[in-house]
């Protein structure tokens, strides 16, 4: 299967600036939590998503709040594309009583259903059933929403990719399954583990359209992503994308990533990195001036560290909260 | 007005009514309407669930609202998750409670939990039918009875109707509750007849229902086995044996309380439950009362449940394998200290 | 994809006395199990295979004790063709102590692991992931013994089809898995549960062979079982075999089998039946004489009498059965 | 000759010498070797586990015996069942206990059942370890400990040592056994050090391990509880009171009668379970002692778990969340009838 590439498209000066600040957001937040992380302070486990920015971000520049995603355990970067509250996020990964879930789901479980973001999932393959859920709803409210399920390339061997994408395409359902190959399930590459060269050639197993993207081309992922949602909200049903990525960091903090090679590496976080890659683009196209997105950048900064202030002067839940909302009722 | 009608049918009644009474109910498991695509079915000749409890929804709320399914739990139970959580009020049958093993993780991980995960922020109305219990005839992988591990797991209620007009309400009240709830249904109850009142109404969870009162032994009894404890009832009394059953109806939430205000005035306990016996409802109840009910008891309590043991196919093995009247009134004996009890 | 037909193919004359002697075997067995069952005899549930000889015995024909089946809830074919005694089939069936299972286990886990039978199965997909270890041991233990996996059309949507199938393929196993498609999983029909146009297709998404083939013609499923188990044998991993079938009786005894079109059902009774398919290819290929097949049909049909005897006159099993062979200890 | 090791250590010692014991072991799971396929990886740069338990186990027995797996719990799960059924005696990993919502149809199902269901025709020597237990800050669903749901599934044999000692004599034990096996790790004891002798050594199952004596009041607690018992019974003996600590150490097989007997001695019984209170095996132990072991029973019997709910993220709930040495300390005041016990 050819790699789709991004095409020459017009995007609009105002969502090109959205989509960089969104990519910014999460590379800058990323990095935050990665160095409060290495000195001891953050509880449990933490997967982070730098490196892979451009696929939620070109994903999520198509959606609403009326509009779902499912998530994965490498969740933030879905979170803050989605437009969940940076410092509600923060919170929740310090396990405050501010945060997006009070505390009570923390890195791994971060939602916001308000805002469609139906949480990040510590089950692996866990996503694929829940989209399908949310694009029922969307057909049969006939709300013109879609759901959109972001998964790993590990999670595409777990039965629940199968079933999920099996019943979203008999009930032509609204969802669109975009599979992260970042070429590692923890320390296990997607060539050993899956049988076949790319997901996206699984799509011709449903009977849906499987396309391959560059998952650092964020323009190449709009457009693709822009394609699919067409597509579902004409009610013709959903769509596999695969975007190719890689992760920076290693596969949950602590990870001493000897499985990655030293080229590898290299390549990635100074070859191809997305948001370099973005940056010359808005600059090159004059979509954005150097100042505008000097401006982006820095104000990113600033909002990353008032969520990490706010996160760090909240107070922790306390003893009435523990057997709070378990149930509605009782 | 009240009819004698089956389980089977107060349990179709009730999905019957609770969708007219709102459209954001919907049904869907594997069969339930039957023949999807099927273009020559007439009249009511779509199987409607494969015992029939379903039989007629599809006639009158169409293939949007009942929904069959391809053999796939963990997506169409997970899917129901969500469904619930974005604005349906789902229906989801599991057809055995036995296929639970290909769905637990949408179950225990995604639906009990997603509410407290989530701070309090989303609500999960989803009800999962699942037909249990044994004496069919239907072997290791189709006979199980395992709201204990429903039980055992936060976030879920789990319901176990012993008697048509309980299986008529409590179903209702589980469409309507705003938290997961597994509702189990006795294959070997469907045909069994009872009094039902027409129209809507629920019965609350964590209400005991006092199937028999006495003042000698309390006898608690989950589902099916309510009518085991109350044919034993029925013989200890003309041994002069007073026997109250209780049938607790919602396993989560349970009505502690009745059960030790029961055993506060019989103070002797025998729990009934043909599931397995280990972790079972049969010692979470025992539990219960040799904690809380322990100045009130002045017997063992006694438990009789399946032995640990898969369900045999054999009828000859089954038969030996679920409790028995004899098998209550043997404990009952015992706990009374009185051997005449036991009928020769 | 094109279905496979046999092409003229040499079958020992011995061979084919044995495919023919199974599939009436198969035939009589469950039109007997169907009459007894309509006669309130036998408890449970009841699947039968009347109608699928053909793939059970075409992919059987390959085998040997030392290569494994896994079967489904409808298995009693899959038993006959991988040679379990039929007296101990039906004394199961009865739930008798001299059951191939000693009553335990009775039509839906009917076993004989000594013939390398695994098991019937109450759950559907139960199979796959089951084949998948028997071929694991196969190649790790270097027996040269395959494992075939039969499942429905219905099974082919669970998600054990995807994680079975996967693992066979990244690991070279030698398991070939024949999906019987007949059509309809319990009442549903396969063109709605399933969103490929053929099982097979799906082959694709594992990166193996997939076939289509006449399940109704026993040597073209023959045919393709053996380039599958010849593949298997050489070490180059699994293969994904359907065969167009269909049941002639209901999903389970007791069913009205509404969803099915009377010219469906005749066109399959009457036209389309592989026994007499099969059997008029013998005698035009002059395999065998019209009374060599005639001395097989009344040999099966006194071989499926007695079975019938020694079933009802068996004691069952007694309370000291109840609590046995839960462990292997204690 | 025994050398100070870790639980995890004395864990990785085990599969080590069941290896090289046997060439039928073999061990399965998520990264157990780790870099599948990558060839640069030196030394022991492998993972060998997400925990590193297994690490350095490839290096020994190469990838043939030592697999990574895909995310594909049901499929290499099941896989296990059967390659130990066909001659392999299989270790399985199952990363987190949470898991078994993946792959619950082929433990309880087809591992479970498939000796019993075949007449006694078949064995299926299979070990699943998993990880389990809360403190980990690792959140809803990757924090439960779930033994209760196995030992309710006759057919299983459960394991959950509280020691490196026992951790490695009863994981060999467990490779060794002709039936299906789940072993549970707690992810919060594995950095733990103790005692442990070199070379082969089983301890069999169904024998409890009496950690603390004391004729005042039993403790029976699992796992990593173990330690809370034994810290709580330090502070009572400093009041007199003196603790009998029981670490059943297998749940399934469960060592009724060293409970009985202590009981019989102590007249007073608390069950420290982490788990959720319902169905559990602090319930399952209860209901034992409030039947069999009724007539020693001088006081309520008392048990110490997690609340009804999921365990939360935040440290400060999750804290909260678990027993501690005051909880055991507060009911063992309750039942002794002595305030003074508690520690102001
Ligand atoms: C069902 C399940 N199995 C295993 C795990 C453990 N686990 C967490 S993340 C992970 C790797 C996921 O890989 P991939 O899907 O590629 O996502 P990535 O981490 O690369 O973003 C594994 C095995 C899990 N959380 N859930
Ligand atoms: C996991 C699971 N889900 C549902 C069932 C109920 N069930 C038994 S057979 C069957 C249909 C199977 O269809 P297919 O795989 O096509 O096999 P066929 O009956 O046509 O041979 C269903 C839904 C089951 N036994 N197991
Ligand atoms: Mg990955
Ligand atoms: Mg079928």
């Amino acid at each position: 299967m050819a790699v789709a590439r991004s095409q020459s498209i017009v995007l609009t000066k105002e969502k090109a600036k959205w989509m960089y600040q969104k990519m910014q957001e999460i590379r800058q937040f990323e990095d935050k939590v990665h160095e409060i992380f290495s000195r001891g302070v953050l509880p449990g486990f933490v997967h982070l998503y730098a490196g892979e920015e451009a696929v939620a971000v070109g994903v999520c520049a198509h959606l609403t709040e009326k509009d779902y995603i499912t998530s994965t355990h490498r969740g933030h970067g879905h979170c803050i594309a989605k437009e969940c509250d940076v410092n509600g996020m923060m919170a929740e990964i310090y396990g405050k009583a501010t945060g997006l879930c009070k505390g009570k789901g923390g890195s791994m479980h971060i939602a916001d259903v308000s805002k469609g973001m139906l949480g990040a999932n510590g089950i692996v393959g866990g996503g694929f059933p829940l989209a399908v859920g949310a694009g029922l709803t969307a057909k049969l409210k006939k709300t013109g929403s879609v759901a959109v399920c972001f998964f790993g390339d590990g999670a595409n061997n777990h039965g629940t990719f199968h079933e999920g994408i099996n019943l979203a395409a008999i009930w032509k359902l609204p969802v669109i399954f975009v599979a992260e190959n970042n070429g590692y399930a923890e320390s296990t590459p997607f060539e050993y583990a899956s049988s076949c060269r790319n997901i996206a050639d699984r799509a011709a197993a449903y009977n849906i359209p499987g396309e391959v993207v560059d998952g650092k081309d964020v323009i190449a992922v709009y457009e693709a992503a822009k394609r699919a949602i067409e597509r579902a909200r004409n009610g013709e049903g959903p769509t596999l994308i695969e975007c190719k990525t890689y992760r920076n960091y290693g596969h949950f903090e602590g990870d001493a990533q000897t499985y990655k090679s030293l080229e590898e590496k290299q390549k990635h976080l100074q070859e191809l990195d997305a948001i370099v890659k973005f940056r010359e683009y808005l600059l090159v196209n004059q979509l954005c001036s150097e100042q505008e997105l000097a401006e982006i950048e820095q104000s990113v900064a600033k909002a990353i560290e008032k969520a990490v202030e706010f996160a760090e002067n909240s107070p922790f839940p306390t003893e009435e909260d523990l057997l709070r909302d378990v149930y509605v009722s009782y | 007005m009240a009819r004698t009608i089956s389980f089977s049918a107060a349990l179709n009644e009730a999905m019957r009514l609770a969708m007219r009474k709102d459209e954001h109910v919907i049904l869907l498991g594997e069969d339930v309407a039957g023949g999807a695509t099927v273009d020559h079915l007439q009249d009511d000749e779509a199987w409607g669930g494969v015992m029939g409890v379903t039989k007629g929804l599809v006639q009158e709320f169409g293939r949007e609202r009942v929904l069959d399914t391809p053999i796939a739990e963990a997506g169409y139970i997970g899917a129901a998750v969500t469904a619930a959580a974005t604005g349906l009020r789902p229906i989801a049958e599991l057809m055995f409670n036995d296929f639970i093993g290909s769905c637990l993780d949408e179950v225990m991980n995604q639906a009990a939990k997603l509410r407290y995960m989530f701070g309090g922020k989303a609500k999960v109305p989803l009800t999962i039918r699942t037909m249990h219990g044994a004496g069919f005839r239907a072997a290791a992988q189709h006979s199980q009875s395992l709201y204990a591990l429903f039980t055992h797991i936060p976030g879920l209620k789990v319901v176990v109707p012993s008697t048509p007009a309980d299986a008529k309400g409590l179903l209702l009240a589980s469409i309507f509750d705003d938290d997961p709830v597994i509702f189990f249904e006795d294959k070997t109850l469907y045909n069994m007849k009872g009094e039902v009142e027409e129209g809507f109404y629920t019965i609350p969870f964590g209400i005991a229902d006092i199937k028999r009162q006495g003042d000698d032994l309390t006898i608690v009894a989950i589902g099916k086995q309510v009518h085991t404890a109350l044919k034993a009832a029925a013989i200890l009394q003309e041994r002069g044996v007073e026997a109250e059953v209780i049938d607790p109806r919602t396993l989560s939430p349970l009505d502690e309380n009745t059960i030790l205000s029961s055993v506060a005035k019989t103070g002797r306990l025998i729990v009934v439950d043909e599931a397995n016996p280990r972790c079972s409802v049969a010692a979470d109840i025992s539990a219960l009362v040799a904690d809380k009910g322990f100045d009130y008891l002045d017997a063992p309590i006694k438990r009789i449940t399946a032995p640990h043991c898969p369900v045999p196919f054999s009828p000859a093995l089954e038969d030996l394998y679920l409790p028995t009247p004899e098998k209550v009134l043997r404990a009952a004996a015992e706990i009374i200290g009185d051997e005449t009890i036991v009928p020769v």
